[in-house]
C-alpha cells in the first residue's frame, strides 16, 4: 500500500510537471490517448502545428546539457541559438530550434532523437558528442534524417552513413595534422603523449598521431594514459615524461584536464613545449585560469575567439553579451552548423513543408557542392563520406592570446 | 504422527561414571557426548572442561546463574561458536570439522534465548524452512513447476501443519511470524526446530516471559514431544519448577565450570549448588 | 485449479497486467498512435525492468546491498554484441541471433557472478556493498581495455591494459570487422533488439524469480535474509543459497544487458558505471524491497520521468532529484505516513498488503 | 628518487581523500548511513571558496572559512530536511534519499555556476614571485615537495588528531560515541540524539569544505560533478580503514592515495582505479571489517 501510494505520487508529479512544462515550451508533442503504456510525453501539440503552418524549418539538436560533458552541449546550443536568431531576424525563411539533452549517452541520444522526430524535426544539428552521434545517426540513417554534427569527430560517426556529415575535423585528420606540423617544424624533439584512453576523441587522435609520428621518424619516448576517473592527478604521468627526457608534450585532450596538466607541470618545474589539438581551445577562457600557465602552449585549432575578422568579432561579442562567457570552439562549430544547414536548405530549394526524408536527399546532394566560409575555417567543403575539408592552423599562446605559429 | 526416519546404528559407547543417562537409555549409545569442552574469548575463558553425556530419550537441564556460560555451551554444540578445546560427539560422530548447518543435519536442533524467527515470512513458511531437507525436488523442478515440485510441496505443507498442530497453531499458518504474540513465537521456534527431524533438541529458556499456566502447558508439551518423537531434549531454564519437574538429569554451570551433575533430588541437596545460588542471593541483598 | 493462495493471486494479476500492457502497446504501435519517442523507450524500459527485477532478487530477497549490478549488465551487453556480430554471417535469422546473444550474455554474466560471488558473499552489510561497487568498476575498466574483432579465422581479442595498442594490432583480414574498440566501445552494432523480445524476457525473468521465491530454495534465501543464524541452525547452507540468488541475479542482468547492447549501434563500457547501478537500485527501493510488481512499476515510471520532463530543459534533472527525495520522504517518514493514513481512512481501504 | 616523488604525490592526494573520508566516517559512525551526498558538499565547498576569492576578492584563507560556514549550514539543513524524517526508516531508504540529495546539489550547482569548469587558484600559489615553484627542495633539488602538499598533509594530521581528541575528550564527542553505540540508550541517558547528529553533520560538512578547497588546489578544474568521484574514493577509503573508525579513515585515505599513485606509475594508468579496488577487495577478505575496524560478532 505504501509503495502503491509512492508510485501514484510519482505518477501524479510526472504528469503535473510534464503538463505545465508542455504549456510553455514548443517541445515534445504527442496526442496519443495514454493508456498506462510507456508513453513519454504529454502536452498539447498546438504550438508546433501553428509554427509549421507559418513556414519554419524545424532544426532539432541534441547534446549533453547536464552531467560531465554539459559544457560542450551548452556551448553548441547557445551558439546555434544565436545563429538561429540572426537568421530569423533577417526575415524570409524561419527556423524553429529545439535543443534536447542527451547526457552524452548513446541511449539518451536515441531518446532525444526520437523526441525530436515526434516534434517534427526536419534536419538535425548534432549530436554533439561522438558516442551519442554514432548511436543516434544509426537511427537517423534508417529514417533518412539529415544530420550535421558540429563536433563528433570520430570516423565511426560518418562511416557507412550517407546522411551524416561532420563540421569538425576527424580525429585521424588531426593526428596527421599534428604529426605533419611537428615533423616539419620541431622534428628533433623527444615527444611524450598523454591522452585519455576511455574517450574516443582522445584515443582516436593519439592512434593516428603515433602511427604518423613513427612513419615520419619522430621520437615518441613516453605515452601516458588517464581515464575519466583519474583525470584529477597527473603527477605520475608528468614525472615519467620528465624522467624520459621528453621536451615536447603532445596533449590530444580537452582543455580541462590540460589545465590540470599545465598547473601540475608548473609545480613540478617541468617545462616542455605543450602541443595541443582543437580540444585545447577554451583553456584561456576558463574562469579563474592563470593564463601565464599557458604561455607558449601550441595548438591546432580551427577557431580562435580573438581572431581578427568581423564575423568572429560579432559572434564573440553577441555570445558574451548573452551568456557572459567567451565562446569556445564548440560554440563556433554550433554556429557554423546552423549556417551551413541554412545555406544548403535555401540553395537546394527546400521548403518547410517538405518531409525530413525529402530534405535529407536534397541536402546530401547539396552539401557536397557547398563551399562555406565560417568561424571555423575558410572554404570548407564536404566529401561524400561525410568529412569536412578545412585546414587546421597552428597557433601559439603569447601573452594570453593566440598568435599564428 | 508420522514415523521418524531410521538413523544408522552406532557403535556402543561405554557409559562413563559421570554420566547422568537415565536407565532406559543405558543400553544405547548416548546421543551427545562432550569431552573437556572449552572456549576462550580473547584470552577470557568462558567455558572450561565441560563434560556431558545425554541419553537417547533423556530430558536434561542445564542451569546456573546468569553469565555462567549456558548459552555458550549451546552455541558450541551447534557450532555457532567454534570450541577452543575438547570434543563433541553426536551419535558417536566427531563434529569438530562441521558447520552449524551440518550439525543440524546430524540431528541437533535448537531454539534461541532472544527469539530468532524469520519475521517477514509466514508461520507455515518458517516451518517449511525447517523442512528444507525433507523436500527432495531440485531447483529446475521448482522453476519449471514439475510434478515432483508439487508433490514435495504438498507433502511438506501437510507435515508443517501437522507439526504446528502439536501446539494447536495450525490456524495461524498464514500469519506473519513477526506478528505473533510472544508465547506463540517461542512455540513456533520449537516447531521449526522439530521440523528438521532432530534427535536432540536444545531449548534455550523456553519458558522465559511465560506466566505459570503457560509454563505448565509448556512442561506438558516438552514431555509430549519427547514421547512422540523419541528424542533427547536439553534445556536451559531459570524456572526451577520446570527444571525440577521434567528434567531427569541436571547439570549446573557456574563461571564456565560444571559444579554439579545429577538427578533433580541430588541437585536440590548439593551444597555447592546451594552456595552458588545463595551466594548470589547474598550479594543481591548486600546491594 | 486449487484454491489460490494470496501470493498466487497477486502474481497472476501481475502477469495478466503485463500481458495487457503488452497487447495495448502493440496495438497502439500498430495504429501509429504511439509517438516515436515513446516507441524508442520501449526496449530500454524492458531492459531496466529486468534489471530491477534481478537486482530485487539480490537486495529484496537475499537482503544484501549490491552497488555493482550494472557490471553484470555490461558483461551481458558486450558478450551479447560479440555473439550477435560474429554470428552475422553464420546465422542470418535475427531472432535466433538475439536469443543466442541473450543466452550467452546471461551465461557469461552468471559465470562472472559466480566468480565474484566467492569473495563477495563472505562479507556482510556495507562491506559487501562496497566490494560489489568495486567489482562493478573493475568490470567497467576491464571492458574498456578490450579490443575485439572478427574475421573468417574467428574472433581476435586483445587485452589492451597499457592502452598502447590499436585496432590494427588485431590483424584482421580484409573482410574482418572490428566489434569492440576499447574505450570507444562497440560501434557499428546492428541493432536487433525488439520490444517483443523485451517483453518475453520480462515474462521469463518474472516467471523464474517468482517460481524460485515460492520454492524451498527461495524460502531458504529469505530465511537467511531474515535471520542468518537461525537459518543455519535449521540446516540451510548460507553460501550455497546466497550464491544461487547472486548468480541468478547476475545472469538475468546479463540477459538484459545483451538486449540493451543490441538496441544501439554504439555502446561504451562507461555506460555501465556506478551511476547505472544506482539508477537500478533506486527502482528497486522505490518499488519496494522484495516486491516484484513494485519494481516493474517503479522502473517504468522513473525511467519515463526524465524523458517526460524534457520540456523542462535545464530543470529536469533537478526536478527528478526533488521527486526522488519527496517520494522517499513521503513513503518513509512517520509524519507523512500518519498524514497518508488519515487521508486513507476517508476512502474505502480495499488495497492488499 | 622517482619512487619517492610518486610516494609523496600519493600521500598528498591520499591526505585529501583522508580528510573527506574522516567526514564520511564520522557521519557513518553516528547516523549509520552512507551519505552519498558527501562528495557534492565538497563540490559546494569548492565553489563557495572560489566565488569568495573571485567575486568578493577574499583572501584564500577567509574564503576557506566562508566555505566552511556555508557547508556547515548546508549540512545541517540537508540533515534536518532530508535525513531526520527518516530516522526510523530502513537504511536503504536513507541511502536513496542521499542519492537524491546528491543529484539535487549537482544540478543546482549546474544551474547556479554553469557547466563550464572554473579554474581554482591554489591556496598557496604554485610559484613564488621569482617564478620558481613554491616547493621544498630536498636532496640537492632532485626531490621537490610543494608547500601545498605539505600543507595538505599537515591539515590531514591536525584534523585527524583533533577529531580523535574531540570524540574522546569533549562532552559532545562522548555524546557522539554514545549515539553511535546505541541511540536509545543514549536518549535515556539524557543525550539529545537529534542535536548530536546535527552537530556530526555540521562537522562532517565543514571538513568537506576543507577537503573541497584542498582538492581544488590540486585539481584546479571545478565542475558540478567534481565531488562525485572523490566522494566514492573517500567512501572506499573509509571502508578500507574500517568504517566508523577515525584513525582507520585516515589510514585508508593515505593508502588509497599511495596505491593509486603506485599503480599508475608501475602497473597501468588505465587500470589504476581497478588496482585500488582490487586491493580493497583483498584487504576486506582478510579483514572483513577493514584495517582498523572492530569486527563485532553477532550475539546469539
Amino acid at each position: 500500500m505504501k509503495k502503491a501510494l509512492s508510485l501514484m505520487l510519482a505518477l501524479v508529479m510526472v504528469l503535473a510537471l510534464a503538463a505545465c512544462g508542455g504549456g510553455t515550451q514548443p517541445a515534445t508533442t504527442t496526442q496519443q490517448p495514454d493508456s498506462g503504456s510507456a508513453s513519454t510525453s504529454t502536452g498539447s501539440g498546438t504550438s508546433t502545428a501553428s509554427a509549421s503552418a507559418s513556414g519554419a524549418f524545424k532544426f532539432g539538436a541534441s547534446g549533453p546539457l547536464t552531467g560531465d560533458a554539459a559544457i560542450y552541449g551548452k556551448a553548441v546550443m547557445n551558439a546555434a541559438q544565436i545563429a538561429v536568431d540572426e537568421i530569423n531576424a533577417k526575415g524570409g525563411i524561419q527556423i524553429e530550434f529545439n535543443p534536447q539533452d542527451d547526457e552524452a549517452d548513446g541511449e539518451k541520444a536515441v531518446n532525444a532523437y526520437n523526441t525530436l522526430m515526434d516534434w517534427g524535426m526536419q534536419v538535425m544539428v548534432g549530436p554533439v558528442t561522438t558516442g551519442s552521434a554514432i548511436a543516434a545517426s544509426a537511427v537517423a540513417y534508417n529514417d533518412r534524417t539529415f544530420c550535421l554534427t558540429p563536433s563528433a569527430s570520430s570516423t565511426d560517426v560518418t562511416a557507412n552513413k550517407d546522411n551524416m556529415f561532420q563540421l569538425c575535423f576527424t580525429d585521424p585528420n588531426q593526428g596527421t595534422g599534428s604529426a605533419d606540423y611537428i615533423a616539419a617544424n620541431m622534428a628533433g624533439h623527444k615527444i611524450a603523449v598523454i591522452y585519455r584512453n576511455d574517450d574516443a576523441y582522445s584515443q582516436g587522435i593519439r592512434d593516428t598521431f603515433v602511427k604518423e609520428a613513427a612513419a615520419k621518424g619522430l621520437q615518441v619516448v613516453y605515452e601516458g594514459t588517464f581515464t575519466k576517473d583519474t583525470q584529477t592527478d597527473f603527477s605520475v604521468q608528468l614525472g615519467k615524461a620528465q624522467s624520459e627526457g621528453a621536451d615536447l608534450l603532445y596533449l590530444p585532450i580537452y582543455y580541462q584536464p590540460a589545465s590540470v596538466i599545465l598547473q601540475q607541470a608548473k609545480s613540478m618545474n617541468y617545462a616542455p613545449i605543450f602541443f595541443g589539438v582543437d580540444g585545447m581551445d577554451g583553456i584561456l577562457t576558463m574562469e579563474g585560469f592563470d593564463t601565464s600557465l599557458a604561455e607558449g602552449v601550441m595548438l591546432l585549432t580551427p577557431f580562435a575567439a580573438d581572431a581578427d575578422n568581423d564575423m568572429t568579432k560579432a559572434f564573440v561579442a553577441e555570445y558574451q553579451k548573452r551568456y557572459g562567457e567567451t565562446p569556445n570552439q564548440f560554440a563556433a562549430d554550433g554556429y557554423d552548423v546552423v549556417y551551413v544547414l541554412y545555406n544548403a536548405l535555401t540553395a537546394s530549394g527546400c521548403t518547410p513543408d517538405m518531409s525530413s526524408a525529402e530534405i535529407c536527399e536534397k541536402l546530401i546532394a547539396e552539401i557536397q557542392k557547398t563551399t562555406y566560409n565560417g568561424l571555423t575555417g575558410e572554404n570548407m567543403t564536404w566529401s561524400a563520406n561525410g568529412e569536412v575539408s578545412k585546414m587546421p592552423t597552428a597557433v601559439v599562446i603569447k601573452d594570453g592570446v593566440y598568435v599564428s605559429a | 504422527m508420522s514415523e521418524q526416519k531410521k538413523r544408522p546404528a552406532t557403535k556402543m559407547v561405554p557409559v562413563q561414571t559421570h554420566a547422568i543417562v537415565p536407565d532406559r537409555d543405558a543400553d544405547k549409545s548416548p546421543i551427545l557426548e562432550c569431552h573437556h569442552l572449552g572456549i576462550d574469548f580473547g584470552g577470557l575463558t568462558a567455558v572450561n572442561d565441560f563434560n556431558l553425556m545425554i541419553g537417547r530419550t533423556e530430558i536434561a537441564g542445564l542451569i546456573g546463574p546468569n553469565g555462567a556460560g549456558k548459552t555458550t555451551v549451546f552455541n558450541m554444540l551447534t557450532k555457532v561458536y567454534q570450541p577452543t578445546r575438547g570434543v563433541i560427539l553426536i551419535d558417536g560422530h566427531d563434529t569438530s570439522k562441521m558447520s552449524t548447518a551440518q550439525v543440524s543435519r546430524m540431528g541437533i536442533a535448537r531454539t534461541f534465548q532472544n527469539i530468532r524467527l524469520f519475521k517477514e515470512m509466514s508461520v507455515a513458511d518458517n516451518v517449511l524452512v525447517g523442512l528444507h531437507h525433507e523436500m527432495d525436488y531440485r531447483l529446475p523442478s521448482a522453476i519449471l513447476r514439475l510434478p515432483d515440485f508439487w508433490r514435495g510441496e504438498r507433502i511438506a505443507r501437510e507435515r508443517a501443519l501437522e507439526l504446528l498442530s502439536i501446539f494447536d497453531m495450525q490456524d495461524m499458518a498464514d500469519a506473519k511470524a513477526g506478528s505473533l504474540p510472544y508465547g506463540a513465537q517461542r512455540r513456533l521456534e520449537i516447531v521449526r526446530a522439530l521440523a528438521t527431524n532432530p534427535s536432540l533438541l536444545l531449548l534455550d529458556e523456553p519458558a522465559a516471559g511465560m506466566n505459570p499456566s503457560e509454563t505448565s502447558d509448556l512442561m506438558d508439551n516438552i514431555v509430549k514431544i519427547r514421547d512422540l518423537f523419541h528424542i533427547a531434549i536439553m534445556l536451559i531454564e531459570h524456572d526451577m519448577n520446570l527444571v525440577m519437574g521434567i528434567c531427569e538429569g541436571i547439570c549446573v554451570l557456574n563461571f564456565g565450570e560444571v559444579i554439579a551433575k545429577g538427578s533433580p533430588d541430588e541437585i536440590k541437596q548439593n551444597p555447592v549448588v546451594i552456595e552458588a545460588y545463595l551466594g548470589k542471593k547474598d550479594k543481591k541483598e548486600a546491594q | 485449479m486449487k484454491n489460490l493462495k494470496p501470493h498466487t493471486r497477486r502474481n497472476l494479476i501481475t502477469f495478466i497486467g503485463l500481458a495487457v500492457v503488452w497487447i495495448v502497446v502493440t496495438v497502439l504501435r500498430g495504429q501509429g498512435v504511439l509517438g516515436r519517442s515513446a516507441s524508442g523507450l520501449l526496449v530500454p524500459i524492458c531492459c531496466y525492468v529486468v534489471m530491477a527485477l534481478s537486482l530485487n532478487l539480490t537486495v529484496g530477497i537475499m537482503g544484501e546491498l549490491s552497488l555493482g549490478h550494472a557490471g553484470f549488465m555490461g558483461i551481458g551487453a558486450f558478450t551479447g554484441i560479440i555473439v550477435s556480430q560474429s554470428l552475422m554471417r553464420a546465422v542470418p535469422s535475427v531472432p535466433l541471433r538475439l536469443i543466442a546473444a541473450m543466452l550467452v550474455g546471461a551465461v557469461f554474466a552468471g559465470i562472472f557472478g559466480f566468480l565474484i560471488g566467492i569473495p563477495v558473499l563472505r562479507l556482510r552489510g556495507d562491506y559487501l556493498a562496497i566490494v560489489t561497487l568495486a567489482f562493478g568498476e573493475i568490470i567497467k575498466e576491464l571492458i574498456t581495455c578490450l579490443l575485439v574483432g572478427v574475421d573468417e579465422h574467428g574472433l581476435h581479442i586483445i587485452f589492451n591494459y597499457k592502452g598502447l595498442k590499436g585496432v590494427e594490432d588485431l590483424h584482421l583480414s580484409e573482410t574482418g570487422q572490428v566489434i569492440i574498440k576499447g574505450a570507444q566501445g562497440a560501434t557499428g552494432t546492428q541493432p536487433i533488439a525488439t520490444f517483443n523480445a523485451g517483453m518475453i524476457l520480462i515474462f521469463l525473468t518474472l516467471f523464474i524469480i517468482l517460481n524460485v521465491i515460492y520454492s524451498r530454495t527461495g524460502r531458504a534465501i529469505m530465511a537467511i535474509r531474515d535471520n542468518r543464524i537461525a537459518a543455519e541452525s535449521v540446516g540451510i547452507e548460507i553460501t550455497r543459497h546466497k550464491m544461487i540468488a547472486f548468480v541468478m541475479s547476475a545472469a538475468m542482468a546479463g540477459a538484459a544487458g545483451a538486449l540493451y547492447g543490441l538496441n544501439y549501434s554504439n555502446l561504451v563500457a562507461a555506460k555501465f558505471d556506478f551511476n547505472t547501478s544506482i539508477l537500478v537500485l533506486v527502482f528497486v527501493v522505490l518499488g519496494g524491497l522484495g516486491n516484484m510488481r513494485g519494481s516493474i512499476i517503479a522502473a517504468v515510471l522513473l525511467y519515463v520521468l526524465p524523458e517526460a520532463l524534457r520540456s523542462m530543459h535545464d530543470y529536469r534533472m533537478l526536478i527528478y532529484a526533488v521527486v526522488l527525495i519527496a517520494v522517499m520522504l513521503a513513503t518513509n517518514s512517520p509524519i507523512a505516513q500518519s498524514f497518508f493514513a488519515r487521508f486513507r481512512f476517508g476512502r474505502k481501504g480495499g488495497d492488499e498488503e | 628518487m622517482e619512487f619517492l616523488s610518486y610516494l609523496i604525490s600519493g600521500i598528498s592526494l591520499g591526505s585529501v581523500y583522508a580528510i573527506i573520508a574522516l567526514g564520511y566516517t564520522m557521519v557513518y559512525g553516528i547516523a549509520k548511513m552512507l551519505n552519498f551526498a558527501h562528495g557534492d558538499v565538497i563540490m559546494v565547498g569548492g565553489y563557495i571558496s572560489f566565488c569568495g576569492m573571485m567575486y568578493l576578492g577574499l583572501n584564500g584563507w577567509v574564503a576557506l572559512l566562508l566555505a566552511m560556514a556555508v557547508c556547515t549550514v548546508l549540512g545541517i539543513i540537508v540533515e534536518g530536511l532530508a535525513y531526520r524524517p527518516l530516522r526510523q526508516a530502513t537504511s536503504l531508504a536513507v541511502l536513496i534519499t542521499a542519492i537524491g540529495v546528491s543529484y539535487l546539489l549537482q544540478n543546482t550547482a549546474l544551474l547556479v555556476w554553469g557547466a563550464t569548469p572554473k579554474v581554482y587558484q591554489s591556496l598557496i600559489p604554485l610559484t613564488d614571485a621569482s617564478g620558481a615553484p613554491n616547493a621544498l627542495r630536498l636532496m640537492g633539488g632532485r626531490l621537490s615537495i610543494s608547500y601545498m602538499s605539505l600543507l595538505t598533509m599537515a591539515a590531514c594530521i591536525i584534523i585527524m588528531v583533533g577529531l580523535t581528541l574531540f570524540t574522546s575528550r569533549s562532552k559532545m564527542g562522548k555524546a557522539m560515541r554514545a549515539c553511535s553505540e546505541d541511540k536509545d540508550a543514549a536518549r535515556l541517558m539524557g543525550i539529545n540524539v537529534n542535536t548530536t547528529i546535527s552537530v556530526t553533520f555540521a562537522i562532517g560538512s565543514a571538513l568537506a569544505a576543507v577537503a573541497g578547497v584542498l582538492l581544488c588546489s590540486f585539481n584546479p578544474t571545478l565542475m558540478p560533478t567534481t565531488g562525485s568521484m572523490p566522494g566514492i574514493r573517500a567512501f572506499t577509503a573509509a571502508v578500507f580503514g574500517g568504517i566508523g573508525s577515525i584513525p582507520g579513515a585516515f589510514l585508508g585515505g593515505l593508502l588509497i592515495g599511495v596505491i593509486e599513485a603506485m599503480a599508475k606509475a608501475y602497473i597501468s594508468t588505465q587500470l589504476a582505479n581497478s588496482v585500488v579496488f582490487a586491493v580493497l577487495i583483498v584487504v576486506l577478505l582478510v579483514r572483513p571489517a577493514g584495517l582498523l575496524g572492530k569486527y563485532v560478532p553477532e550475539k546469539v
